[in-house]
């Protein structure tokens, strides 16, 4: 009997619902992306689950074809960490806004980072909260004023790239939501990563966000019509730790990342800042004995023997 | 085999921290070898060193689910057990001597210059201090008295061995057993302190104390079990196949994880330790979507942080999970390691908006060990959480029993799965309309099998959507589940009725005031009066028509509960329409005692007032 | 002065963000200039742009309170408004042409292929694009068609005004109104196309449609108010003295949070928006405890997330916060634009533990004033949080009102103070026990007013105490609180009765039902049924004893609720003993229109079912 | 009439309570130092709100003569921010574990820099949860055991200096919980500066952390006894921003902080990392004439009109 090598294609990934993003919105290229990114390392649809918090950013996984989790506010990394865990053959994506993972899940998204586990965080950062008509997320900047605001911003934006590197995050990117080829290879490097990868994603809010456009973006305002972005990847910038046992290597790329993610305004880098490979929270567990190689939703713990336990109490 | 030793309450006090849990905890695996039935529970504060805490063992040949109020043998480990803390601007307590009964027993350091201010009492001075340094003599190792001042709590309780005549040997074989590993060179140093304080006793005081605990012959040759409500939990979870439990610390329900902690290895499953109880929930149910057996454990502070999850479980159809709610002296931070029931009215409906949850309340050991176990069986097959309410006093008490019988528990559950095989993928809907309100489901991984889910209002297939008619459809569904659960929930995990049917009063409780309960229900009953018991084990799905039947039928209602509304009481009138008159209410921390409790019913009975409050100070 | 219209029911319908609330409030506010009492109110999805929206005004010459079913003029700015979106696998509705009644008016954009599928509509085909286009053309600015394409909205409602012959000058004169500043230079385009909307209908179509609202003179020579509850809401709470408010954007309690936000400025108080409800609430109680006068605003999800912090400010007796709970359809996510009444019970007991808070549900605009105003004098008089509760239906609704009255509202009332004039410092106990369980308190910054305060419970200083004499009385004084604003709250504001003493049907119902539920008898005593309506208001402190005394002399009780269970049938079964036997219940995301309700009642009436589900669907 | 200069002397800053702290616990050092702090900067008692979280540092409000408020676990910032608005003239201090702080108040420490509102935020990292009986806080190394937990750690450690710069603290410091003179003196500092300063205070817990000890932070185990400790300020490091407008020294100055916070093991280094002059919410509101000078709990607000809003509404 032959064995069927099925190639996936890009449709295979796709659900049959439409989304209801405003035109425009950088979503899309995000969702391309995502999709792009599977295809690529050909992940069976049925072995992906995307989980997302709530907001605009929130309804991603609808439109995806793979087992799709449209969790809580706030609480996609706790969820994505739990369906892992249970299952690790699983490949695992966490998606949500900047208000969903920076503000009310910033202690979620810090407290990841020190766990390593192998899933993909990607962060919508469109600098608003979309979903509840354009409030400042924590990423907008102190003074600015979006069309939606009746008030500049008092609040200061945190730097979500040097936050992820201090967390721990094994893995810290930055793409842009309408480049989609480059965003997906972000994606896909991520998804091979083994450990927790962050992405933060200069995502564009056509309704709301009416400072950081894609004309801003891509500089269409400048003399020159030069894009603002540039690719770290393209000036040699080297993201990747070599010798993950050498404390002093991974301080250097740590500080260079961290310095890197202050780069804004005239020219933002995005790409790959910061990667490490460290054993993931399974390899740990796994490495005591408590975790084995069958995922533990598919181990058969109903034929249990108590005995011991019982008789330790006499 | 002696004769009958009635109760022997026994009382050790002391610093926080002190090691007063390892010497009661010994004393009391010490009587169980010998054949005692004990029931030990353990007062103390929110604090790792200093303050006050005690200790009661109950002793008796026959089961005893309780404490006693009165003492007969008190145990000081230092003056505050004696004479409490009286010199505060709050004292908080008065000390112990007022609780020991006319002719018992106080064991105390010699050093301490204690007037009892009764003349009733029979003292026994011991030189702890001087005690522990001949033994240590005779080791040769004098200079480490400060390392080893933990010995002389190990004194005190062998001092109080010898008074009640207690076996030595029961004792000191136990002393043993305790010290494994690199911690064996100090059982010789202990053993010898507990013969030298033992001797001292046999010396110096005349042997006619009147309680005494002359070891009994063993119940059918085995040793018994000493069990607390913790580690019942956790082993009837292991044996129903948990997968993944979550937890953040958290008073009294981190002793529960602590033992899942120590047994994944052997098992195979994860425990992890999250960030928050908002992680620890939802992780579990990323889990239990995820297709293992999720679970974790907290009590009402973090509970109260699970709320959100448990109605996002619930609203996705997540077959789990399973959460244990260990009560504890509220509200707020309140009381962290004290006793109440205060959280039923909570549990019950933990969340905004209307979905559905089972709530079970198991009210002694052998019940956690099944509630705990069939938890999971409905968690998967209704798709809901389940919250198993427990407290302080089910997680520390500790309880002889003659094994844990699992063998009776019904086999795994998992409920309805779908399988993909030939149909097209778009055939599968996660949340199909059935007749049950239950959809098959499937695991993630599963080919054929995708699914979606959301928080939001959703169609069959997963995907948002507002419309009205589904909406009415998805909502109705959902309830549905918990209507099929109260039609196979079988009626004792309902209910139970302890006592004869035709009684003239009727005690209602739920949750752990039942040994009380039982107990002050066997003591009022040897006194002739006609007294039952109706436990109300399942809260949610409630089974009201059942209960309405027992109640209409009852003759005096009695309400017992251990928090300051009578929770229990207004559930049962907004579900039957039945208001209990008399009720019997304790909400200072503490359980109900025994004597508590039949004082408390006799003033009912009696025609008290409708309302009784009982304290700890009253009895 | 024209005669009485009777009742009108206007719907427009359009995608979503496509400026549909400015064309109906537009419309609604130029009916209210008119002289006409309307009553508005609209249906969106969770959604930016795109999705089915649709608002209804129902005009008037009298006082209504609720929406209507069926619709005399549908106005649609989209297809799916005239089909809806049927085609999909789990069509969500089937468009609003249905709802129209016979010889009712549709008007539409021509180039729509607009089948109706029925034969007694007037059909009002307009040229959208075409007069736009016309419009345009006079101000030269064909070019910028895309930019002004929201410009056909205005068509579309100018259009139905000619239908309905109102008064083109009152519609243009809020048109310009609505222009200010860099926007005025729209204006002119906007009235331009209004008049040839005007004039296209007048000129293609006969002048008789049997629905007018030829305008009225205005009452006693003033505008009215149009107004809705948020606005309300906000209003009360400047009025009350709010000095600090905190929220996390959630609908629909965002509307408010603009709105104050838009006005801290103007009387210096401070808005903040936090990270999360965590931090919203517990900024509040920090605020509350420095001595201002603090709240918060948020729905379902987000009040579940300040259970925490709930129990905290009653365990620590903070002099508020005042938490506004918009409801909205749960659970979990749930439906975030729609309407639902199923927070109640999770309101009542919203954390772990047993404390004190007072829950009150206001049913209408002037309630919304007069409780969210009061709730800031309970807060510190009983140094408790209070809790409002509100929901999307009285939070969007708007309705005409001659004036908001502020000036019966009783004084500011800032509970007791203590004073520290001459005593030393340790006098002062924070937490002392009184005769209504109220401590004096004093505010930070205080000189010889230092305390403390814990989560943990407390002695009268404030520090830590596990003692049980102390717990006993703590906690009895803090529910004691509970009591005393019992006896102290005005009856009407616990209940109110409208309608006949004797009637022969009793209606029970809270919140925003109450509008339905008056123009429903209204409608049904005109028919010659006797029959009334008690609304319960005050949750917590439950009016037990005075609804018992209401309810037991009526004599057939309807229960009325807009959720699944009937959670205030449950409360009162629980507090009164009795069960309302017959229940109309509806929990499909929108409030009840008059004519379900209506229909609702006469099926009850008929002898129909205990239990009636309405929904949105069946009417 | 004389006016009397009261001078408070280090008792007025005791409360009349005895602490339920174990023998020897660092905590003992850190409340003295903040009584210390207080004295030195005469801020009369009932001039001071000392607020926080659950946890034996919990408790330190008790032993405090000031407001006192021991609020939730993990809810102290929020709180304290609250109280502080409320009534700016008041001098709030904020306490917590590092459980409470970095665990379950990880979001609230995160987002509570990005205000900038005049506190002073002081976490006891004492590496365990204390008054949970010894647990792993989000402060253990990945790996480490101590002697009440079970099985060896197995999430990794955040850096706190680095979270802290990364999400904003206008002063960031590291004290010691046995040298009270220094801990005294940076807490002077903190409270003195206007904004939100934060100092991370490495504190021995004799009961649970057996790891690191008093006598491991001093090198009583090095050969030559030497202490691990050293104070940034005998280095020559200037934590201090001249120029606030300048973010190019704003960058580097946060770079430094953080590349010293990855000194541990043989040198630790104490003292302040990072300290800028930035406007406060405070200011930012007066700025826009919302907030006052008089604090919000000393106005009356109880004369107001709200025609103007009523009439708009006609
Ligand atoms: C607990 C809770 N609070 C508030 C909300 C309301 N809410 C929905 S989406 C959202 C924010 C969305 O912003 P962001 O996370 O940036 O996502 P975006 O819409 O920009 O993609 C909020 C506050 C909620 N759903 N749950
Ligand atoms: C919501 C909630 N969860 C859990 C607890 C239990 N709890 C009390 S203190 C504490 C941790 C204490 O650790 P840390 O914050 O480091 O303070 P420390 O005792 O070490 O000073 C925990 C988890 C609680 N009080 N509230
Ligand atoms: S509001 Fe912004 S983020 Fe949301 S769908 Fe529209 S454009 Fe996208
Ligand atoms: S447990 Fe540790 S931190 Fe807590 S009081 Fe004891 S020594 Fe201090
Ligand atoms: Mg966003
Ligand atoms: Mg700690």
């Amino acid at each position: 009997m032959a064995i069927e090598l099925k190639v996936y294609e890009l449709k295979d990934y796709r659900a049959d619902i439409h989304s209801d993003w405003c035109p425009g919105c950088g979503d899309f290229g995000i969702l391309a992306a995502i999709q792009q990114a599977l295809q690529r390392l050909q992940v069976p649809p049925h072995r992906v689950a995307v989980c997302s918090g709530i907001g605009c950013s929130g309804k991603t996984p609808h439109y995806i074809r793979a087992y799709g989790f449209h969790t809580l506010h706030g609480r996609v990394l706790p969820f994505a960490t739990g369906l892992k865990l249970a299952n690790h053959d699983l490949t695992v994506i966490a998606v949500g806004g900047d208000g969903d993972g920076y503000g009310i899940g910033a202690g979620y998204f810090i407290n990841a980072g020190r766990r390593n586990v192998d899933l993909t965080y990607i962060v919508f950062n469109n600098e608003v909260y979309g979903l509840t008509k354009g409030q400042a997320a924590p990423t907008l900047a102190q003074g600015a004023k979006t069309k939606s605001m009746p008030e500049e911003n008092v609040q200061q934006a945190i730097n979500p790239i040097a936050l992820a590197v201090g967390a721990g995050y094994t893995f810290v990117a930055r793409g842009f939501a309408l480049d989609v080829k480059h965003l997906g290879d972000l994606i896909a490097r991520a998804i091979t990563h083994r450990g927790s990868a962050f992405i933060d994603v200069l995502q564009t809010c056509p309704t709301y966000n009416d400072i950081h456009t894609k004309e801003w973006f891509l500089g269409l305002d400048r003399p020159g019509r030069q894009s603002r972005l540039y690719r770290l990847e393209e000036t040699g910038f080297d993201p990747v730790v070599k010798n993950p046992d050498d404390p002093e290597e991974v301080r250097v790329k740590q500080l260079a990342a961290i310095a890197k993610s202050y780069e804004w305004g005239d020219r933002i880098p995005i790409g790959v800042f910061y990667q490490v490979s460290l054993p993931t929270l399974e390899d740990r567990l796994r490495a005591k004995g408590i975790l084995g190689e069958v995922p533990l939703a598919r181990t058969d713990p109903f034929r249990r023997d108590v005995t011991e336990l019982i008789e330790a109490l006499r | 085999m002696a004769s009958s030793v009635g109760d022997i309450n026994w009382l050790i006090g002391g610093p926080q921290g002190g090691g007063i849990n390892v010497a009661a905890e010994t004393f009391a695996k010490a009587l169980t070898h010998g054949g005692y039935r004990v029931y030990a529970y353990i007062e103390y504060h929110s604090n790792i060193v200093g303050k006050h805490s005690y200790y009661r063992v109950r002793i008796s040949d026959a089961d005893r689910r309780s404490t006693l109020s009165r003492v007969h043998v008190l145990v000081s480990l230092d003056e505050e057990t004696l004479v409490g803390d009286t010199h505060h601007e709050f004292p908080a307590h008065r000390g112990h001597v007022h609780e020991v009964v006319p002719g018992g027993a106080v064991v105390y350091n010699s050093r301490v210059g204690f007037k009892p201010g009764r003349d009733d009492l029979r003292l026994y001075p011991v030189p702890y201090a001087e005690l522990l340094e001949l033994a240590l003599k005779e080791f040769g190792r004098e200079a480490e008295r400060n390392r080893f001042r933990v010995v002389q709590n190990v004194i005190a309780v062998a001092a109080s061995a010898a008074v009640l005549d207690f076996d030595l040997k029961a004792l000191t074989d136990v002393i043993l057993e305790g010290f494994k590993g690199r911690r064996a060179e100090a059982a010789a140093i202990n053993i010898r302190a507990a013969e030298l304080a033992y001797e001292y006793i046999k010396t110096h005081f005349p042997d006619d104390f009147p309680y005494r605990v002359t070891a009994l012959a063993r119940r059918n040759g085995r040793r018994p079990l000493l069990v607390r409500g913790v580690q019942a939990a956790a082993i009837a979870k292991i044996k129903a196949g948990l997968g993944f439990q979550t937890y953040y610390p958290i008073s009294p329900a981190t002793d529960e994880n602590v033992y899942l902690e120590a047994h994944q290895r052997r098992y195979g499953f994860v425990v992890v330790q999250t960030e928050d109880e908002v992680s620890a929930i939802n992780m579990a149910v990323g889990a239990a979507h995820a297709g293992v057996r999720a679970a974790t454990s907290t009590s009402g502070p973090g509970f109260t942080l699970m709320a959100e999850g448990i109605g996002f479980a619930s609203m996705t159809e997540a077959p789990g999970p399973v959460v244990f709610l260990w009560q504890r002296g509220g509200p707020s931070t309140g009381l962290p390691t004290r006793q109440e029931q205060a959280d039923l009215r909570f549990a019950l409906q933990p969340a905004h908006g209307e979905f559905s949850h089972i709530v079970v309340a198991p009210g002694d050991v052998e019940e956690v060990v099944h509630d705990a176990y069939v938890a999971f069986n409905w968690a998967e097959r209704y798709q809901l959480p389940v919250i198993v309410l427990l407290d302080k006093h089910l997680a520390a008490a500790y309880v002889t029993l003659d094994d844990l019988d699992l063998d009776d528990l019904p086999p795994a559950d998992r409920g309805l799965y779908y399988s993909p095989d030939g149909q097209p993928e778009s055939a599968y809907l996660r949340y199909a309309f059935t007749e049950t309100g239950i959809s098959p489901r499937t695991v993630p991984g599963t080919e054929g099998g995708i699914f979606w889910t959301t928080s939001d209002e959703h169609d069959p297939r997963g995907h948002i959507t507002e419309g009205a008619e589904n909406r009415v459809k998805m909502v109705a569904k959902r309830m549905k589940k918990l209507e099929v659960a109260a039609q196979e929930i079988p009626l004792d995990v309902k209910l139970k009725v302890y006592g004869p049917a035709d009684a003239d009063y009727t005690v209602v409780g739920w949750g752990s005031t039942k040994g009380a309960i039982l107990d002050a229900i066997d003591e009022l009953s040897a006194e002739g009066i006609r007294i039952n018991f109706i436990q109300v084990r399942l809260m949610r799905p409630f089974p009201a028509a059942e209960l309405k039947e027992l109640l209409s039928r009852a003759n005096n209602l009695i309400l017992v509960e251990e928090n300051y509304s009578g929770q229990l009481g207004g559930l049962i009138a907004e579900q039957t329409g039945m208001a209990i008159p008399s009720k019997i209410l304790k909400w200072d921390g503490r359980p109900f005692t025994q004597e508590e409790l039949v004082e408390g019913l006799k003033r009912v009975i009696a025609g008290g007032p409708a309302t009784l409050t009982v304290s700890h100070l009253q009895a």
